[in-house]
């Protein structure tokens, strides 16, 4: 056990299970349970289980097309402002403004910005970066990104109770539950 | 996925991508120990060898170039372009295949397309690396190019000209490779995380730590991050589209007969996606090899990919087809001396057959399950497809410079010795990153594989896994 | 190749000074077994070590790039200084150019020019317009001329027996050389110059020839006065303006000769036609090796040169010219010719003309008269006059009485001005030889060559832009040659050396000019008029022997009887020319003319032997193999160039090449031809042996290709057709041409000034001037051969050449290619950083400063006219080079793209005078580099938008069309199609 | 695989501020250097405006033309028949200081010059790159004022260049002249001051003086040639 000798603040409880199954019908049993303040871990993508932990979001798409808008404005904007009104030059007999022309470059700049809003927003919404966090306190933890799966219950959850939280993990097939520290 | 009661051997039943028996802990610990491994394999340091001596030509060749001037080369007037230019849209089309397995095979949802995605868009980075040397130093002055072609404030209040299509490109290739690299680094996040945790000494965990940003396998981070990488991917697909068809403008909006051509963009991409394959399967055979990756990399891999070439080729064949009946069907005099001039009359005629030997003739053997699933021969004809496109790119910006409207400007063109040093020095450039990538990063999609695992589904039953603990 | 004479070279024969010595290593790497060595080494190298831009250093590169990286990034300037005059000269307006007439001697004549002057400095020679011999045209040596001035390899030292020496040294050893001649009249003492027609000098000569009876003045030149077959003891003057039907008889009027240019002026008077009902003349050629001259004629016959006197014969039996014509039947294969050409002459009685070949035999000579006597051309399309040149014509038999004199030991003190008579003294006497045997040897020239080598004593003589002077222009007009600047080397002028030698001392070229003239024009008021004008009118010139009469009133000497000359020769024929653009080698070390491209054959940097088709396939050789030409004992070695229509059994070789003392451009430049070269046939000689050696020698030539391909780039049509559908004959050989309205985008409208070019195909003769002419206009760099046959030529206007009908017997055309300033440019579409844009006059600008050399505008030109500086190709390091170059334009540097811009910067000067001024540009204001040097005025540049300016009413012609006009490209510059006016009784096509 | 044996938090809790913090940095210093890049091309250093220049004379332009009042055509003679406006010879120093200060320390080098027919080698002030092609006459002709371009030489001990000189400098001109145009006969007066109504006398100097658009004035070969 990883205590240090003063007791730090308890970040929650975390059980330990052995494959994907038992871990998402341990998190839809902690969802039935009421618990809110929750999270799974586990070494690869497990479909439904955030779901199952009750949660949704949809902004990223937005996010991603607001970007591509503003790319393509820019991206437009810019060959506009500087082919018709900053310097226009009849450059080969072609209209000043050429838009067929314009287009690919347009294009590319709407993807480019969409692109990188996807990636700002993604590490935005998951706080990234975050190399420090209590569920890394857990030593066993090390092997939720190769073969073990875990599920977390945060002790500020309002149904939270160290003893009554800890029997019921211990009730969903967990190897092991053990305490977080903050 | 399980077999959904097939009878036996029909092709609808779903191949199992990876071969049986494969577990969490074994696909982890096979994965990871090809970073840490205290004794790196000879053929590792063997290739790196090569590279790395070729990398020391490129540096020295391209020191010469911008010392001297582009004259070292063969170029000449008729002949602008020649080697530089044919090396660049053949790296940028190699760099194509990578976004398109880890892309459009994953709107596809093409599971096969998880073992090998990783190493394919380490390809595309390093593929556009290697292209992007030639754009900025084949212009005369490279020292001005590389921030003149850029849209900035300056004070001579000139903005580039937007109706180039090498501006176009400026565009194209600098937003493929930004895009490339972030959808490249988000992939390889989780697994950087699963280096992290592996990792021994403590100063390697450390740099994993600040590469993977503190990812600890969230449920909720899985449901953005499958998001994200879904959004990335249909970004990608059109893009990659995109940059091979503006690559195409470069030739398509000029009036030379033999590039004044509406066909350019999809049979650019075609050859790009066929290029790439070949590349892709030309890395990975010796990679799996040497690192033993046959369970991970299977013969079914291998054949998809085959087979994937061999559509691609099939339809950069009608590309050809298509540019000969426009040449003839155009009734232009000019369309039809330049197909005369590439096909017989000129003196560069040999290009154009040994490029159809290389692209079309040699890939038909791919028609044989036989062939497709032996090695070597697999290998062989992803060395002729890589030559053959490179011809093909010859043929086309070569031959058609060099004889051109006027018969008196007809001229002769002869690359020189720097001209070949420099391509051979980017080979080696492509292969040292390559490989020095290999050794430190995941080449393989972690993560993704382990949703291969039979029990990695919900639905499956079985407990316990094939790894030991 | 073997290191150690490199390194003999380098350990240096001991007059290397420091300055010297990297000049020397230059010269090394020049050198043929360096340079085989390399070829041999670094197959694909060769060029970066041998062509001038290639032997910069790595250093020196560094500096230059960092330098053009300064140019682009946001870097400080480098300091410059301003230096002004301590007193100003008052007619001089700092930054403007002052023009001064001149005149180029070559060969005893007058080229009447103008020379730009910036601040001090001659830049670029233009014709003189006022000049009859000129009206403003000049040919390739006029223009090329003013680089000579300034040959870093000009000699800049006096030498006397191997040590410098100064002035006042010379004349005390020439005063003790005279001295002793005085003593026995002058019986030792020889004079060797070159064809001399100014009076002052001949004033000189004949003073000291007086004083000293016994003292003989020779005359070389290997070019002019050398005769075969013997002298006339008269002179033809043509006029081409009244002449309907010429004939040559292997005489290039248009492309060589004291009056190219008055004559390519007069012929193409009558080939600019305004309407398809004008009438053209119509010109018959007969003649060994096709020169331009041929390739204009209407019909055109290849005979070996020793059978043109049957030709000639023929014809004047034809014509019935009184008495039996020997030889008359024998003119085999001409038949048709003789018998049209004859008829044509007699349909055009005194307004026809025969031309003789300068370079035959003197029977032909008086022939050609006889024929035009009975024609009654005399006086009306040919004048008959005394030589221009002061006596001895025929400079062989003067220099084989020199040599037998040297020979027998009666020559103690031999003078040599200019020339080089080591180099080109016919091979048979043996000069060098005969040399030795010369008491004391003084050579007065430009070079320290293989003469001034084997002489005592060597003085560096004035350029003729830093010499006072005057001679005569062919036709007898005396032309005043002013200095445009100080001598830069301390040359002396001849003048000055024989004034030495007549004991009048201390006076300058000027002075002795002057005073010359000062009786004969009376006040300073005529003088000062006669210098600006450049010329004197109808000057008698006084003490000239055997006077010439000037043009208007012609000295009639009859001619001897027509004597036939030698038999022809069965075997191989050898015909000797001189070079197109290196002369007899005077201007081997001038890069701009080792660079121009010959005439026909485009090759540059070389000398060939020039075979017919028949008789290439006879040898079984083909282009840049090298054969064998073994004549009366002598051999020499040349590489092979076929040239289609070229006699059959004939060779044509040009003089001038493979010098090894003349300089670092000249040296081990092709092949030296003299040795084959002999006193009694310095032109033409029969039965000579060649033999295939196997070896090959690269050639590098600006064209490899010159069949139309079918696509009409030179629109040719007959009298007949143009006469009879105008328009229908000359579109129907093109391509359609899509309507300007066919387009999704609104054409832009030029208003204003609206420039424009129009080039006269039916008048251009591809002589090459223009090319010269815009080399010198506009910086344009040599490049060296190397970098010509890896096809990087540098020529902003070039002269393409295509060849037509059959092998044997080609008709040829030409074309003036420059920028054609289209105004759907495709250039100037894909140019990322917009280095090339339009003008609102609607020119093609280039923007050196702003280009980063991508090239996609070349690849996307269809007239493949814009230039690539691939290597530092400008000239940074030779100071001397740098005087000439025009200050009002960029001096293009390495990695960008350059071409022709009609010479925008005349534009702006004529537009900022007009607006100054405050008026509009008119008509004639500006004259491109390249109209301006045309002899036959078959380049027009104007305003489209002046209905009335010539170029407007030119593109009016139904003959006007634009070169590929169906791509869209709108070009500004166009075409006026060739109208062949063939002889019916001819004319097969 | 000893999972125990590893500890799995290898950050102490602030790697997260700084970690953020890093991420933040980079991004400003990006923004800073792409700053410093603009105003550096435009800046004093590069552009060495305001920068007095070492001349082998101090000739002062202050005292010749503010104090004495000289015009600027008794040095610079070709100003308006020329592109280039002329320095002055040593004899037009000589006009006067053979007389004037005749034996003046500072006045050695004029008169050694005079003596020794050995021309002063002055060092360019105003100078521009030579890809550039300007030409004083037509901008004199058109009524662009000396000072416009050339700042207060009047008020100039020594001689400075008063302006960037830089290509945006000289098509801020060519694009609306009349922002700078003044009559004809105050193109050589010093004292001269643009009136408050400089754009309705602009344009219609404009028009009289027949100064082409825009247009015209901005095409690269009007200066680049």
């Amino acid at each position: 056990m990883s205590h240090g000798p003063e007791t730090p603040e308890r970040y929650g409880l975390m059980a330990e299970f052995e494959s994907p199954q038992t871990l998402l019908a341990a998190a839809h049993a902690v969802a039935r349970a009421g618990y809110t303040k929750t999270d799974a871990f586990s070494p690869m993508p497990i479909h439904g289980l955030a779901e199952a932990l009750g949660f949704e979001e949809h902004i990223l798409p937005k996010v991603v097309l607001g970007g591509g808008i503003m790319g393509l404005i820019g991206g437009y904007g810019l060959e506009y402002w500087t082919q018709v009104i900053a310097f226009p030059q009849n450059i080969g007999g072609r209209p000043y403004h050429a838009w067929v022309a314009f287009i690919p470059p347009a294009y590319e700049t709407t993807i480019l910005l969409a692109a990188l809003s996807c990636f700002g927003c993604l590490l935005f919404l998951c706080g990234f970066p975050r190399p420090y966090h209590p569920v890394f306190n857990v030593p066993r933890f090390s092997m939720a990104t190769s073969d073990r799966f875990f599920l977390v219950i945060e002790a500020d959850d309002p149904k939270f109770s160290l003893d009554g939280t800890k029997t019921f993990l211990q009730g969903l097939t967990a190897m092991e539950v053990v305490s977080v520290d903050e | 996925m399980a077999q959904q009661g097939f009878p036996e051997g029909d092709f609808r039943a779903p191949v199992p991508v990876l071969t049986p028996g494969q577990g969490y802990t074994s696909i982890t610990d096979k994965l990871t120990s090809i970073v840490f491994t205290s004794h790196t394999p000879m053929a590792w340091f063997g290739f790196v060898a090569v590279g790395f001596t070729l990398v020391m030509g490129l540096m020295v060749s391209l020191t010469y170039v911008v010392l001297k001037g582009i004259g070292v080369w063969g170029n000449n007037i008729p002949v602008g372009w020649a080697f530089p230019i044919i090396n660049f849209v053949w790296w940028i089309g190699i760099g194509h295949a990578g976004t398109l397995i880890s892309a459009i095979l994953l709107l596809f949802k093409q599971d096969w397309r998880m073992s090998i995605s990783r190493s394919a868009e380490a390809m595309t980075i390093f593929a556009v690396i290697c292209a992007a040397i030639f754009p900025i130093f084949h212009t005369g002055r490279p020292w001005l190019a590389i921030y003149w072609l850029l849209p900035y404030p300056n004070t001579m209040t000139i903005w580039p000209n937007f109706r180039s299509p090498l501006i176009w490109d400026v565009f194209a290739v600098s937003t493929y490779a930004t895009v490339s690299i972030v959808f490249w680094f988000t992939g390889m996040i989780p697994d950087l995380a699963t280096f992290r945790d592996r990792a021994g000494h403590p100063v390697m965990k450390k740099i994993y730590g600040v590469l993977s940003l503190g990812w600890r396998g969230s449920a909720r981070h899985w449901y953005r991050y499958e998001n994200a990488s879904l959004l990335l991917a249909g970004l990608s697909a059109p893009l990659v589209l995109s940059v091979h068809t503006v690559v195409s403008f470069d030739f398509a909006v000029a009036i030379l007969p033999g590039w004044h051509a509406t066909i350019f963009p999809p049979y650019f991409v075609a050859g790009a996606v066929y290029a790439g394959f070949a590349m892709v399967l030309t890395l990975l055979i010796p990679l799996r090899k040497i690192y033993g990756l046959e369970n991970i990399i299977t013969m079914h891999h291998i054949e998809n990919m085959a087979k994937v070439m061999l559509v691609t080729g099939l339809i950069v064949v009608y590309g050809y087809g298509c540019e000969a009946f426009f040449g003839w069907y155009s009734g232009s005099g000019y369309e039809r001396f330049m197909l005369m001039n590439r096909m017989w009359k000129g003196p560069m005629a040999w290009s154009y057959w040994a490029l159809l030997v290389c692209n079309f003739i040699v890939p038909q053997l791919m028609w044989s399950k036989r062939f497709r699933r032996r090695l070597p021969v697999v290998f062989l004809v992803c060395m002729f497809v890589n030559v053959g496109m490179w011809l093909e790119r010859f043929v086309i910006i070569v031959t058609s410079l060099h004889r051109d409207f006027l018969p008196s400007s007809w001229q002769m063109y002869h690359p020189t010795i720097w001209d070949i040093m420099t391509f051979v020095g980017t080979i080696g450039l492509f292969l040292t990153l390559m490989f020095l990538f290999v050794r430190v990063m995941p080449m393989i999609a972690i993560f993704e594989v382990k949703t291969l695992v039979p029990e990695s589904s919900p639905k499956a039953t079985a407990v316990g896994d094939g790894g030991a603990h | 190749m073997d290191f150690e004479s490199i390194r003999k070279r380098l350990a240096g024969d001991g007059n290397l000074t420091g300055k010297a010595y990297w000049r020397s290593l230059e010269e090394l790497a020049d050198s043929k077994e360096f340079g085989d060595y390399m070829h041999r080494e670094f197959p694909s190298q060769a060029s970066e070590f041998s062509d001038p831009a290639g032997r910069r250093t790595f250093l020196k590169l560094m500096g230059a790039s960092l330098a053009l990286a300064g140019v682009g990034a946001c870097t400080r300037q480098p300091v410059e200084k301003l230096v002004p005059y301590v007193r100003q000269p008052e007619e001089l307006i700092p930054g403007r150019p002052l023009f001064y007439a001149t005149a180029m001697p070559l060969g005893g004549y007058a080229y009447p020019l103008l020379a730009e002057n910036h601040m001090g400095r001659p830049t670029k020679l233009e014709g003189n317009p006022e000049h009859p011999a000129s009206l403003g045209g000049t040919d390739v040596f006029g223009q090329a001329s003013v680089l000579n001035l300034y040959d870093p390899d000009r000699s800049r030292v006096i030498k006397g027996h191997g040590e410098i020496k100064t002035w006042s040294g010379f004349i005390a050893a020439m005063q003790g050389a005279m001295s002793a001649q005085r003593a026995v009249n002058g019986a030792g003492l020889r004079i060797l110059t070159e064809p001399v027609s100014s009076p002052s000098i001949v004033a000189q000569i004949t003073e000291l020839t007086q004083s000293l009876p016994d003292a003989k003045w020779h005359q070389w030149d290997p070019v002019f006065g050398t005769v075969q077959g013997g002298a006339t003891s008269f002179a033809p003057i043509y006029d081409f303006k009244a002449a309907d039907v010429v004939v040559s008889l292997d005489e290039d009027f248009l492309g060589h000769g004291a009056g190219q240019v008055r004559y390519s002026k007069d012929f193409g008077s009558r080939r600019r036609i305004g309407t398809p009902n004008d009438e053209q003349n119509r010109l018959y050629v007969a003649e060994a090796i096709p020169t331009i001259t041929g390739a204009k004629a209407e019909h055109r016959i290849a005979v070996r040169a020793q059978d043109i006197h049957a030709v000639a014969a023929a014809i004047a039996g034809a014509v019935g010219v009184s008495g039996s014509m020997a030889g008359a039947e024998a003119a085999a294969g001409a038949e048709e010719f003789v018998k049209a050409a004859a008829a044509d002459l007699l349909a055009h009685r005194g307004r026809s003309l025969v031309v003789a070949g300068e370079r035959q035999p003197a029977a032909v000579k008086e022939l050609a008269r006889a024929i035009n006597d009975a024609l009654g051309n005399s006086g009306t399309t040919v004048k008959y006059v005394a030589p221009v040149v002061a006596s001895p014509a025929d400079g062989v038999a003067s220099i084989t009485s020199l040599v037998s004199d040297m020979n027998a030991g009666k020559v103690d003190l031999l003078v040599i001005f200019d020339g080089n008579p080591v180099y080109t003294a016919p091979a048979d006497l043996n000069f060098a030889e005969a040399l030795g045997k010369v008491g004391l040897r003084v050579h007065v020239g430009m070079h320290f060559d293989d003469t001034a080598e084997l002489s005592h004593w060597h003085v560096p003589a004035a350029h003729y832009l830093e010499s006072w002077g005057d001679a005569k222009s062919f036709d007898g007009t005396v032309t005043l040659i002013q200095p445009l600047i100080a001598p830069i080397y301390d040359g002396k002028q001849t003048i000055e050396v024989l004034a030495a030698m007549n004991g009048n001392l201390g006076k300058t070229g000027s002075d002795l000019v002057k005073e010359f003239w000062a009786e004969s024009l009376g006040t300073e008021a005529a003088w000062r008029k006669a210098l600006h004008d450049g010329f004197i009118p109808n000057a008698n010139a006084p003490a000239a022997p055997a006077a010439p009469a000037a043009p208007n009133e012609p000295a009639n000497p009859a001619p001897a009887a027509p004597a036939a000359p030698a038999a022809p020769v069965d075997g191989y024929e050898v015909v000797f020319r001189p070079d197109p653009t290196v002369l007899d080698g005077r201007f081997g070390n001038n890069g701009w003319m080792q660079e121009l491209p010959k005439p026909l054959s485009k090759l540059t940097w070389n000398s060939v032997a020039y075979i017919g088709v028949a008789t290439a396939e006879k040898l079984g050789v083909q282009n840049e193999d090298v054969i064998e030409i073994a004549s009366n004992g002598r051999r020499v070695r040349v590489p092979v160039w076929i040239m289609p229509g070229t006699a059959t059994n004939t060779i044509g070789l040009h003089l001038g090449y493979g010098q090894t003392k003349l300089g670092r451009v000249a040296n081990g430049v092709g092949m030296n031809v003299y040795p084959l070269r002999t006193s009694m046939a310095p032109w033409f000689v029969g039965g000579a042996t060649v033999t295939k050696t196997g070896e090959t020698y690269m050639l590098a030539s600006t064209q490899t290709h010159f069949n139309m391909e079918g696509r009409n780039p030179v629109r040719v049509v007959t009298a007949e057709e143009y006469k009879h559908e105008p328009k229908e004959s000359v579109e129907k050989l093109g391509p359609e041409v899509p309507p300007r309205d066919m387009t999704l985008y609104q054409n832009f409208e030029y208003t204003g000034n609206k420039w424009g070019m129009a080039i006269d195909l039916n008048a251009c003769t591809g002589c090459g001037v223009c090319v010269v002419a815009c080399v010198a206009e506009n910086n344009i760099p040599v490049i060296g051969k190397e970098q010509i046959k890896k096809s990087r030529e540098m020529h902003w206007i070039r002269v393409d050449t295509y060849f037509e009908g059959s092998l044997d017997a080609p008709s040829m055309v030409h074309q003036p290619v420059t920028c054609q300033q289209c105004e759907n440019a495709p250039c100037e579409q894909v140019c990322p950083v917009g280095a090339t844009v339009h003008s609102d006059e609607g020119l093609n600008d280039m923007v050196y400063n702003r280009c980063v050399g991508t090239r996609y505008c070349s690849n996307n030109c269809p007239y493949k006219v814009r230039r690539f500086n691939f290597l530092l190709y400008s000239d940074f390091a030779t100071e001397e080079i740098k005087a000439q170059r025009n200050p009002d334009v960029t001096v293009r540097s390495r990695g960008v793209m350059e071409k022709c811009t009609y010479c925008v910067q005349r534009i702006s000067h004529a537009r900022i005078d007009a607006k100054t001024e405050g008026r509009d540009i008119r008509d004639g204001d500006i004259v491109t580099a390249c109209q301006q040097a045309c002899p036959s005025d078959a380049i027009m540049f104007g305003n489209l938008n002046d209905p009335d300016s010539k170029v407007s009413k030119l593109k009016e012609q139904e003959r006007n069309y634009g070169l590929l006009e169906d791509l869209n490209t709108r070009p500004r510059t166009s075409y006026l199609a060739v109208v062949r006016n063939a002889n019916p009784a001819l004319d097969k096509a | 695989m000893g999972a125990d044996s590893a500890m799995s938090q290898i950050f102490p809790k602030s790697a997260n501020a700084t970690a953020r913090m890093s991420l933040a940095g980079v991004l400003t210093l990006v923004l800073f250097l792409g700053w410093v890049v603009f105003t550096l091309m435009r800046s004093s250093w590069a552009t060495k405006q305001n920068e007095f220049v070492e001349q082998p004379i101090q000739f002062s332009h202050a005292h010749h033309v503010g104090g004495i009042g000289l015009d600027c055509r008794y040095c610079h003679t070709s100003v308006e028949k020329s592109s280039f406006a002329g320095i002055p010879p040593t004899k037009t120093c000589m006009n006067c200081h053979s007389q004037l200060w005749t034996n003046a320390q500072i006045l050695e080098p004029v008169r050694a010059s005079f003596r020794n027919d050995q021309p002063l080698n002055w060092t360019r002030v105003n100078d521009l790159p030579d890809f550039v092609y300007f030409n004083h006459q037509i901008h004199v002709k058109q009524g662009v004022g000396c000072a416009t371009c050339h700042g207060p030489v009047d008020k100039m001990p020594l001689m400075y260049q008063a302006k960037p000189l830089l290509m945006e400098w000289c098509l801020d001109c060519h694009r609306a002249p009349e922002k700078y145009l003044r009559p004809r006969s105050e193109v050589f007066n010093m004292a001269y001051v643009a009136p408050d109504n400089q754009l309705e006398l602009g344009t219609q100097l404009k028009a009289e003086y027949k100064i082409a658009d825009p247009k015209h004035m901005t095409s690269c070969s009007v200066c680049h040639r």
